[in-house]
């Protein structure tokens, strides 16, 4: 599906090292891939270059065992972590936005696309703020617009730039709900950044480690836990073992 | 806001209502006091005594053919200048190339160009069309341009990951982003479309109230030249509130873009 | 049919442009008069009068062929031709100065030699600054310490206001009329008495090029002109009546004014035992030298080529 | 970015300096080969002739009487635009009842007021300076007014909750919140000003480019009077420039806005 | 410290529900209480309340035992849920704000107020950074400049708007060893909007759950947890049994 090697990036050229260095990654299809990084280690830039936003300085980008050299763009769906609703357009509008930029055939009807995205609204809970204004919405609500804006794109591959960091607790549950009752017919492939271990765990079935110092290479672990899961397990003990794996993990590197 | 609408006006213009008699009132006291001779400001009842004693040339006559210069002088602006605007950003070097003529353009006295104006448009209404249209022009241009290079990068940036292509870009964030700024630009200009359009009219020409307040002024009818000031101010305001009122339609409908 | 006919019978009339100098006054009487009576359309004429911006924007306008008839001054015409701007006289219309000094009537000034130390209005044209020195030092002055103020359009208000102590630039047939009507009584002092040559004040100019392509069509509207200017002077008051009708239109002008204008006009503008606009050699030499003494002009002018008489 | 000043300079102006010898040289040609005439139109080299020979008054005498203008009537427009347009912030009802003023002031040609401002002021420089403010009070005022209502709401209430008063949070949000705007401002002022002086020495005067100017075209010398133009126009640029790198200095430290 | 009774507010008169209703709420000094809510349900309206910056309806807020009817601003600190950094100034600038506008004769000299900002920029790992503008910054290095910037002002009751909400598990757990060992000497009062569970049992001394219907009433949670408490005892039984609890509390109202 995605697969990268030896991937290097640094923004400019004067700059004394690069933001990503060496990272080699690789998604199968319908995996769902949790990104876990401190500020700064580049996890965003990450998904600007598979997104080609950027171009990296070395290395191969290969989405869907093609080699992606030029224009990558509208290739990936992709979430950015500011939700970036468009201010003068409603809700239903601002998710109408990637029907717009579809010139292929398969993209629809633009009825049948709003009955979709109506439906999607009801689900999120949004029902009623159809032809609400972005500015009239809490920023929970505006990061649900934006996620389900990025549903919308129908690609294969998503790439989610922290969904649910500024979601309250419960709706963040219900979401996971939701995510983990559909993940079986939605046959998507996803990139997750996220600073929760929890919701990584709950989501993933495996997660990348991304180092603070570029040059210390990612690490890799696998959640094996049965899938489907259910929103509740998280005081299944298994669960509990590899959150405390995962954290030992992260903090021995930063608190010695 | 359930505000009636009425109350609502009293609150914004309430002052300026208030404000205008008592400056009447004070000019024309200054005037019949003998302060300042009334050739050279009349008295505001002798403004409106002239301006009913020539309603019939004023209105008929010439307020129509300036209004039909500003109005041809205004939309040729407007087209000119946006595609301009659009030019320089979209295309960077001709913004390189053209900016500094703008400016240039707008340094240069266009009275003193008067034989040129006449030589290429002759006396039609061309030649006072050309000079709205270069009073006009450069805050559109410029406020434009403006607005357009205030597009986010990151709105640009998920776009682009959605496929957008650049006219897309266009459409969806740099258009609506530029529209306040384009609207500044715009009542800019036509506020100095009516002075461009009594420039004009002074390089010759047989109407206009511009022509007519010269003539007036030639002739020392103080009076009657105040009146066709006063109309083409009046005209100045109607075309600038003409102008709120279109930016209020089409911005109210839209969240703050903050 | 009836309007094809009357559209081919117009195309007869071979048309002729004639910018004025100012807009439309008492001045101009003979040129509406013979458009109202049809002395244009008798010649086979159709004039298009025009109005300027810029009193110099006409003669630039003829020269470039953009027009064929302007009126302008006599001096103006000489000093376009020392900038190599092409164009002839080929009438005078006014024949003596309208343009003279005034003093407020109850200002200590009674001669040019007073002004010294004092404020001078002129209205942008160096001629007029010229002017205003001869006239004092002929007068017994010295004119270096008299201040030339350039008041652009507002000769009346500048003196009016008393923002100067005297103006030049005025003339006599309309700022001193519009002056007295507002209660400020003028003294005008004549230049030709101080000094300066009697010049035409208003001539008619063509541009050399359009004497070479339609001497006949110049030499038809001189004598249309003629033919009107006798009218205005046999019948002043029908005269007047025809400009306003016409000035009616668009900006009225002042009946009494016009009226009084006419009346100091009409002296000046006759050419006695000459025909109308008959143009004099030895006026030209005069203020030819005049200008050249001034150092207005260069001493490279031909007066002969600067005028014609049709 | 490192790159060397010039390389940027070029990459920048470099189309312009490109365009400008084409325009010169067809201008030139259009004039030699007597397509225009040289009296409507002189030709460059005709107009540099005259500005060498002028050179000594034109450049000792009424391009400094010019600036001088420019620089006071600017300065004054500066300060009382700023002025205003501050109170209209602070105190809505002064923007209720002075805003329909402003344009007022706009829609009337100055020249028809000419003899009031030679009445107020008589022949000396404060009636140009008079006209020079005019002209370029209302960009200062509006787009000065336009960028401090900007201020954001929600930074003005979490400085309210450091305790900031309506002076600190004028200090620390509003005013750099306004910069860009009243720059934008300011360049388009300083443009107008140049035109503004020109057209106040036209109402009378003894020294200034616009004096000049109008002498020479009454003298038909028009290369001259083209001389005096180019040095407004020039005048206009450098000031323009000037105000662009007062900008750059002032703002090149801070982060973007965004 | 700090009391609520009977808290009313609806933000327009016509608007048919108010946000926040009848509620009451108590904080004794040197508390550290977490408010627990859905988007939406007027938890940053309760803040803005508190600060001043909104009046309510009817209701009295005691601020030191005092009634604060009028001016209650510059009272609190408020750190806002976005960072709110003023873009024009470096990070060291933005954090003299609160110094700024500070009148008080204690409010010391600007060298030392310099002094101690650097020392906690170097607390907060933003050293470096003292000199940078904020859109330098990475979305997590900002908002702990501006949590930053709220701890500067001094004032004895903060209140935070989701402080931790954009920082990646890491920081987030250093920012809790950090506040952890400090609290006992800061002596502030600390009112704390999250919507991380464990993060709010493990800080706080009790957890407020405001209802998603606002007529519902809140309710009140005591976290008896001992203090000093330890940033990984999130294994500790009783801390697990204390966020079951938690969350059957707030599920069993979402789903019924
Ligand atoms: N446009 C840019 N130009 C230069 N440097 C940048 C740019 N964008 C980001 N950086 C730098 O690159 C580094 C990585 O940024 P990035 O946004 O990828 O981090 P992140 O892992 O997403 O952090 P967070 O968890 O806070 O979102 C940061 O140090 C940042 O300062
Ligand atoms: N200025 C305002 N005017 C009108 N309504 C507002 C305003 N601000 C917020 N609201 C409404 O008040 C309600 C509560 O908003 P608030 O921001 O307090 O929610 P919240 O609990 O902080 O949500 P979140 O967890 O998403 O930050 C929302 O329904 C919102 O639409
Ligand atoms: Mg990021
Ligand atoms: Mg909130």
């Amino acid at each position: 599906m995605l697969s990268l090697d030896d991937l290097t990036y640094s923004y400019s050229q004067s700059h004394e090292s690069p933001i990503i260095q060496g990272l080699s990654m690789n998604v199968h299809a319908g995996e769902f891939i949790s990104i876990i990084g401190v500020s700064g280690s580049g996890k965003s830039t990450l998904f600007k270059l598979i997104a080609g936003l950027l171009e990296p300085n070395c290395c191969e980008i290969h989405i869907h065992g093609e080699k992606c050299t030029t224009n990558r763009l509208g290739e990936v769906a992709y979430m950015p972590q500011k939700d970036l609703l468009l201010p003068w357009r409603t809700v239903l509008d601002n998710c109408l936005l990637p029907w717009e930029f579809n010139r292929k055939p398969s993209r629809g009807h633009k009825k049948e696309v709003i009955a979709n995205i109506q439906r999607m609204l009801e689900r999120f809970g949004l029902g009623k703020y159809e032809h609400c204004y972005p500015n009239e919405l809490s920023g929970g609500m505006r990061q649900r617009v934006a996620f389900l804006r990025t549903l919308i794109t129908g690609q294969d591959l998503l790439l989610l730039d922290e969904p649910f960091g500024a979601l309250d607790a419960m709706t963040k549950k219900e979401m996971h709900r939701w995510l983990l009752e559909l993940w079986d017919d939605l046959f998507k492939t996803v990139l997750f950044i996220t600073h929760d271990l929890e919701e990584a765990i709950l989501l993933s079935d495996r997660i990348y480690l991304l180092p603070s110092e570029p040059d210390q290479g990612v690490q890799e672990m696998h959640v094996n836990l049965p899938r489907p899961r259910h929103y509740v397990m998280n005081y299944d003990p298994h669960f509990i073992q590899l959150r405390q794996d995962l954290e030992q993990r992260l903090y021995e590197k930063t608190f010695i | 806001m359930r505000r009636p609408l009425y109350k609502q006006w009293v609150h914004d213009y309430g002052w300026f209502v208030l404000l205008i008699p008592l400056l009447l009132v004070s000019w024309q006291s200054v005037v019949t006091l003998g302060w300042v001779p009334s050739f050279i400001i009349p008295a505001p009842t002798s403004i409106v005594l002239a301006l009913f004693e020539d309603s019939h040339l004023l209105l008929g006559q010439h307020l129509i053919a300036t209004l039909e210069e500003v109005t041809l002088g205004f939309l040729l602006s407007v087209i000119g200048g946006v595609m301009l605007a659009v030019g320089m950003h979209i295309f960077r070097p001709i913004e390189k190339a053209l900016y500094p003529f703008l400016i240039i353009s707008q340094t240069i006295p266009l009275i003193a160009l008067s034989p040129i104006f006449i030589m290429w448009f002759g006396y039609t209404i061309w030649s006072k069309v050309a000079i709205v249209f270069l009073t006009a022009f450069f805050p559109i241009v410029v406020s434009t341009y403006d607005g357009l290079k205030k597009g986010d990068g990151d709105y640009t940036e998920l776009l682009l990951t959605m496929g957008a292509k650049r006219w897309d870009i266009f459409r969806t964030i740099e258009i609506p982003m530029a529209l306040p700024s384009f609207f500044s630009g715009l009542k800019l200009s036509i506020v100095y479309c009516v002075v461009g359009a009594t420039i004009g009219e002074w390089l010759g020409g047989t109407e206009g109230l511009g022509y007519f307040s010269r003539r007036m002024s030639s002739n020392m009818h103080t009076d009657a030249m105040f009146a066709s000031i006063l109309l083409l101010s009046l005209l100045g305001i109607s075309l600038f509130i003409t102008i709120v009122i279109i930016e209020k339609q089409l911005l109210k409908r839209r969240g703050s873009t903050k | 049919n009836s309007n094809q006919v009357s559209t081919s019978s117009e195309k007869e009339l071979q048309e002729l442009s004639i910018m004025l100098d100012w807009y439309p006054n008492a001045i101009h009487s003979f040129l509406y008069t013979a458009q109202k009576n049809g002395y244009f359309s008798d010649q086979g004429l159709d004039v298009n009068i025009q109005m300027p911006a810029e009193t110099n924007d006409s003669l630039k306008l003829v020269a470039a062929g953009k027009i064929d008839l302007a009126l302008s001054y006599q001096p103006q015409v000489l000093m376009a031709r020392g900038e190599n701007i092409p164009v002839k006289s080929i009438a005078a219309i006014v024949r003596h100065p309208l343009n003279h000094l005034m003093v407020p009537a109850d200002a200590k000034v009674k001669s040019p030699k007073d002004l010294v130390g004092a404020k001078v209005g002129y209205s942008s044209i160096p001629l007029y600054e010229a002017m205003v020195h001869t006239m004092i030092r002929n007068d017994g002055g010295t004119s270096e310490n008299v201040k030339m103020i350039d008041v652009g359009y507002d000769l009346i208000p500048a003196i009016a206001t008393s923002k100067v102590d005297a103006i030049m630039g005025g003339f006599i047939n309309h700022e001193q009329l519009i002056l007295a009507k507002q209660g400020h009584t003028m003294l005008s002092l004549n230049p030709t008495e101080y000094g300066v040559p009697d010049y035409y004040e208003l001539v008619l100019v063509a541009s050399v090029q359009g004497l070479k392509d339609k001497p006949e069509l110049l030499s038809k509207f001189v004598a249309a002109i003629r033919e009107g200017q006798q009218y205005v002077q046999q019948h002043p008051d029908q005269a007047l009546s025809v400009l306003f009708e016409h000035e009616d239109q668009t900006s009225p002008l002042d009946k009494d004014i016009e009226t009084k204008s006419l009346q100091i006009l009409l002296p000046l503008m006759d050419a006695k035992e000459r025909p109308f606009g008959y143009q004099e050699l030895e006026s030209w030499e005069n203020v030819n030298q005049w200008l050249m003494t001034n150092k207005l002009l260069p001493n490279t002018i031909n007066v002969n080529e600067a005028f014609i008489n049709l």
